[in-house]
């Protein structure tokens, strides 16, 4: 396993997100995504937990996309990834990010 | 004076072979327990003999019994077949009684194949695709002896193969009209066929195997294992390319990718507005995947290679779209359906392993010599097509315009892959593997499945590549990489390059597809499950077991 | 979607309780996560595979546990198990309407096997002392990898099985007896066969499930609510009467060596075509042929 | 120890044994207590029939002996892994032996296991496990599953398990290894009547094994979590 960390600055904030919100499974080719609202002088920060060692230049690669596409701050970003590829991470990312923006449920 | 030349020693030797062999048989009946015998009567060594099997049915018990030869008897066989599936396929090399291949395909034992090789044991005439081998049969590799396979015998030796006809037809009759011996397993002998699929002046011996032959259900495609990002890609296909394209004629490969297809037809496509307008007439094996959009009906007719296990019925209930006989059953033939897929198709989509910048696919990987079977048939432009259709015209436009060239259509070869496999394994590469395969293995070239030349669109879940747009290998290039994702090739892109291949609608995201990603989930598949299927075929189709959950 | 099989855990809580009423008690932010995967280098989930919570169940106060199959396949380890104990004890002081179990395991997590053991037979006798105390703990079962090992003993304590065709209830996984016994005990890759021993519609004619329902998560959510009328009654007399219809299983069915030999013995026209009936019609040709 | 010496020494005012197979039953006395006794020999893998007679012996303790403690000396290599255990629904069998016993725990009988030899995985869940307390000799095995087959079935390599079992009891086979984690209250020995006795005299009605494991630093994070999800606030 590895632990990777990231973090991102020049972003908006945004109001009335859910307090937390998780997406996901933690199981084969999969990931959860934990994001919460936290206050980080206006960074994103994203910690990842994976089982795959050795894709750190691609989750980089991944993550400052999403950052591009979505540029969010004082938001905290947790996964726990076992192996998920980049496509299916994009997706849960934006479908988290979605769900946070959704509001409580 | 030269003395005169015998124009009928062919004739004469299976004459004697016939004599030799006459102890073991009634007729043409022989009992399952005196088969290795009379194997033995009639086999010489250093003949060239065709053993049944294809990536369906399975002559199993010629194969066993040909393992049990006494290789002192018997050796130096030379195979001519066009699957290597079961173990018994390379026993015969390990112990001697074979020791040169001519083959097309070897899924399963491609490792053991691969190391057989290494050790000197085999060796191998070459590797083919499906026409390629089927056709040589007919010119320089007809065999001597054929062990064929099918569902039932008569008395007088006339053989029913049922739904999976396959290689049957093609083999028997390279065989039978050069003087060779056929002998058919069969499982059961029936006082009156359903129908004769071989009649029984072509078939020299039956045996009622003791048990029915093997048929592996290989496109049988589980629903549940769809993916969201399958269903993504999915629409893409259908609004990138069948839509744009028009496609009505067309081959899907074996995958869950195009089976994500084939169940978005009935809700996504017909959605748009497609139904009638794409993917009516299909050389395709009935895949159950595949019932929903005859349901809802998209689909005028489907010609197959083989059949599929659990789809007897339903075939039967629809004999408007499949090919059937008089008895109601279906009748395969995969060497027709491969000329059929070849010709008379629009379009070959399917998916691959790795994919290089110049667009070669290969599903090579070391120490596995895996052969082609019929993919590189249907994924080849038809370079003696000449009837016209819209989708065929309008590839062949996009390839040449701008150039000055003479107007001719070009089929559309769509290679469909996620960026990475499972375990993180890219699908893009600098170097396919098949050039080090091909180096270990002593190969004269590296084993390509599609080659670049001929691949059209290259889908991915990042967009689609139109390489017929290309003018330059650069471009090329680029517009791989443009749909490469985060593989080292993906990451290597020039991204103004790409950004201007976008504008010019060579690369199309989804959103420029006007797809929106956040729709792209299992909810739009017609069947998500193979219950939901046996539920759209009206209770007609009855999966395998091992696809159950019920 | 509505395919509860299909479903995560907390998707299939969203859709049983009442709209917008759950609550979750010990949220993923809280990172109570396994140490013992961490240890082994094996990835540990932020709710260790089981959301655990309260909600409304038709007006009515419940609290509620979800197991998520897709994490280690639903396994029991020491925090996962914990609050499901805890949950369970907290029900005995609230006196909640009903306990729901929302189940999916394959029963004791290897990578901490003792302490998972443990925690199974602490959660059953955690539910036989809130049964005692008169809460109705009703079971859910229609998940992807069904309902294996110790879980399979605490869904059989509970006052209600409500299970899916799909859902599978058993002790030992095909695939572990396949491995004990060889392919001829027991053929895992047979899951027709599979199905049929261990499956929602076998549950349901043995009586070892109370209700079959048609794999939606609102049928799952009708069906629990028909089953807040449930009292537990665990006395000698309810027990007797247990220990009659066992016997009588037995009996009836021991020499049986497939369930549809046990469904002919039930005198069901058509044993054989049982599996391919939709949920209702299934119900209607079967619910008065029950063991 | 087998079951007769194990007997012996248990009760040595005496003792009355009904053995049917691999089951046996009947009550012994010590001190002039009588017990109750149920349990199983060789190993037995538990399947319907047996986990269906240990039952009935729970239902007639009930019925005939009120208040008489109850011994369970189940010796168990595990469930009986059949396919015609799963077509009866054994899960059923093993839950209504578990029913027994709570009703014989609420109706005032003292529930003491000891694992004399083995307990396994399901066998252990469905008897020794669900008893007020549960006792060990120190030879006996405790397991759900021995480390080779663990190894293969995590795919986790053999050495870093036997190596991490060295520190941590948490998942590696042993007596003592359930005993830190809070399952196996105390491991008797010499005087086993004696041991029998003072189990006897304890206040045993509640579930304290999570309390144990953490006393004994066995299992400290199932007391904090349960009393987390119990107490929290909602």
């Amino acid at each position: 396993m590895e632990t990777l960390r990231f973090t991102y600055s020049g972003g908006l904030p945004v109001g009335n997100q859910a307090a937390a919100t998780l997406v996901g499974v933690v199981g084969s080719g999969n990931l959860e995504i934990l994001v919460e609202r936290q206050s980080l002088a206006g960074a994103c920060e994203v910690e990842v937990i994976t089982a795959a060692i050795g894709f750190g230049t691609i989750w980089q690669s991944v993550l400052d996309d999403f950052f591009a596409r979505h540029g969010l701050a004082d938001i905290r970003i947790s996964i726990n990834d076992v192996g998920a590829t980049p496509a299916v991470v994009s997706l849960r990312l934006d479908q988290a990010i979605a769900s946070f923006l959704a509001g409580p449920q | 004076m030269t003395a005169m030349r015998n124009w009928n020693s062919q004739a004469e030797d299976k004459a004697a072979r016939l004599t030799r062999a006459a102890p073991w048989s009634r007729g043409k009946h022989v009992l399952a327990e005196d088969t290795v015998a009379l194997l033995e009567a009639i086999l010489r060594p250093g003949d060239r003999v065709c053993l049944e099997g294809n990536n369906q049915k399975q002559a199993d018990f010629l194969a066993r019994s040909l393992a049990a030869l006494d290789p002192e008897k018997i050796h130096d066989l030379h195979m001519v077949q066009s699957v290597l599936a079961l173990p018994e396929h390379l026993d015969i090399f390990e112990r001697g009684i074979a020791s040169r291949l001519d083959f097309s395909f070897s899924g399963p034992q491609s490792l053991r194949l691969a190391s057989l090789l290494a050790e000197g044991r085999i060796t191998i005439g070459a590797i083919h695709t499906y026409l390629e081998l089927f056709g040589r049969y007919f010119v320089d590799l007809t065999p001597r002896v054929s062990l064929v396979c099918a569902q039932y015998c008569d008395a007088a030796g006339n053989l029913y193969t049922g739904p999976n006809t396959e290689d049957t037809p093609t083999i028997v009759e390279a065989t039978a009209f050069k003087r060779g011996i056929v002998i058919a397993q069969v499982n059961q002998q029936l006082e009156t066929l359903p129908r004769v699929d071989i009649p029984a002046d072509w078939v020299d011996f039956v045996i009622v195997s003791p048990a029915p032959h093997f048929i592996e259900p290989l496109f049988t495609r589980d629903p549940a294992q769809i993916s969201e990002i399958q269903v993504l890609m999915a629409m893409m296909a259908i609004k990138g390319i069948y839509a744009d394209y028009e496609v009505n004629r067309l081959n899907h490969g074996i995958g869950f990718d195009t089976a994500a297809i084939e169940l978005l037809l009935p809700t996504f496509a017909a959605e748009l507005g497609l139904k009638g307008k794409i993917c009516r007439h299909w050389a395709l094996n009935p895949h159950p995947a595949l019932i929903p959009a005859i349901e809802a009906g998209f689909v005028d007719s489907v010609h197959s290679f083989g059949s599929e296990l659990g789809m007897e019925n339903y075939i039967r209930a629809r004999p408007d779209i499949f090919f059937t006989g008089p008895d109601g059953g279906m009748r395969s033939n995969r060497a027709l359906c491969q000329a059929a897929g070849h010709y008379a198709c629009d379009m070959f989509i399917g998916s691959t392993l790795q994919i290089d910048l110049a667009g070669n696919s290969s599903t090579a990987t070391l120490g596995r010599i895996a052969g082609f079977g019929g993919a590189p048939n249907m994924g080849a432009d038809a370079r003696g097509r000449r009837h016209a259709s819209p989708a065929w015209l309008k590839a062949g436009r996009e390839a040449r315009a701008g150039r000055n060239l003479i107007p001719r259509g070009q089929k559309l070869v769509v290679q469909m892959v996620e960026t990475f496999r499972e375990h993180m394994q890219p699908a893009f590469v600098e170097r396919l593997d098949a050039w080090e395969l091909a180096e270990s293995a002593g190969m004269e070239l590296p084993p390509v499945m599609i080659y670049g030349e001929d691949v059209s669109h290259i889908l991915t879940e990042e967009g689609i590549a139109n390489l017929l747009l290309c003018r330059t290998d650069e471009e090329r290039e680029q517009a791989i990489r443009g749909v490469a994702g985060y593989t080292a090739v993906g990451l290597g892109r020039d991204r103004l390059m790409v950004e201007n291949l976008r504008d010019r609608g060579i690369i199309r995201r989804p959103e420029d597809l006007g797809i929106d990603k956040r729709m792209a989930t299992r909810d739009l598949l017609a069947a998500r499950s193979v219950k939901d299927l046996v539920r759209a075929s009206g209770g007609l189709y009855d999966p395998p077991k091992r696809f159950r959950n019920w | 979607m509505s395919s509860y099989y299909e479903a995560s855990a907390r998707e299939r809580l969203q859709g049983v309780l009442d709209p917008a009423s759950f609550e979750e008690i010990m949220p993923p932010g809280e990172r109570v996560v396994s140490p013992h995967l961490r240890q082994l280098d094996t990835p540990a989930a932020f709710d260790d595979g089981i959301v655990v919570g309260f909600g409304l169940l038709s007006g009515h106060k419940v609290l509620v546990a979800a197991q998520e199959g897709g994490f280690m396949g639903g396994a029991v380890g020491e925090v996962h198990g914990a609050k499901l104990v805890g949950l369970l004890e907290r029900a005995r002081d609230e006196k909640p309407a009903a306990v729901l179990l929302l189940v999916e395991s394959g029963g004791v997590r290897l990578h901490e096997a003792n302490a998972g053991l443990i925690a199974v037979s602490e959660i059953m006798r955690a539910v036989l002392a809130l049964r005692g105390a008169g809460v109705p703990v009703l079971v859910l079962d229609g998940g992807a990898f069904g309902c294996f090992g110790g879980m399979s003993i605490v869904a059989k304590l509970c006052d209600a099985v409500i299970i899916s065709e799909e859902g599978r209830l058993g002790l030992s996984g095909p695939e572990v007896i396949e491995t004990a016994g060889g392919v001829e005990e027991f053929d895992s890759r047979d899951r027709a066969l599979v199905w049929r021993t261990v499956g929602g519609k076998h549950r349901y004619l043995l009586r070892d499930a109370m209700i079959l329902v048609a794999d939606r998560i609102p049928a799952f959510r009708q069906a629990a609510i028909d089953c807040l009328s449930l009292r537990p009654d665990l006395s000698l007399a309810a027990l007797e009467a247990e220990h009659a219809l066992l016997a009588s299983r037995m009996e009836r069915f021991g020499a049986c060596k497939d369930a549809v030999d046990i469904w002919r013995h039930l005198g069901i026209a058509d044993p054989a075509g049982l599996p391919l009936l939709e949920a209702d019609e299934f119900i209607a040709a079967t619910h008065d042929k029950r063991a | 120890m087998d079951a007769q010496s194990l007997l012996s020494r248990l009760f040595p005012d005496g003792f009355e044994i009904q053995a049917d197979g691999l089951f046996f039953s009947g009550k012994g006395t010590t001190r002039g207590i009588e017990v109750a006794v149920i349990g199983s020999i060789d190993a037995a893998a538990i399947g319907i029939e047996l986990a269906f007679q240990m039952a009935g012996a729970v239902l007639d303790i009930v019925r005939l002996e009120p208040e008489r403690p109850i011994l369970l000396l189940v010796d168990t290599t595990g469930q009986r892994l059949t396919r015609r255990d799963e077509l009866l629904g054994i899960n059923a069998y093993m839950a209504h032996l578990a029913k027994c016993l709570e009703l014989a725990r609420n109706q005032g009988h003292k529930i003491i296991g000891l694992v004399y030899s083995q307990a396994v995985s399901g066998g252990f869940l469905a008897s020794s496990l669900l008893s007020d307390r549960c006792y060990a000799l120190p030879e006996a095995e405790v397991r759900v599953m021995n480390l080779p087959a663990m190894a293969r079935i995590t795919k986790i390599p053999l050495e870093r398990l036997e190596q991490l079992s060295q520190s941590s009891p948490v998942f590696a086979p042993g007596v003592e290894n359930y005993r830190k984690m809070g399952a196996i209250a105390d491991i008797w020995q010499g005087d086993l009547a004696a041991c029998l006795i003072d189990a006897l005299a304890q206040d045993s009605k509640d579930d304290n094994r999570r309390r144990l494991g953490a006393e004994r630093q066995g299992r400290t994070l199932a007391e904090k979590v349960a009393e987390r999800v119990r107490r929290g606030a909602r």
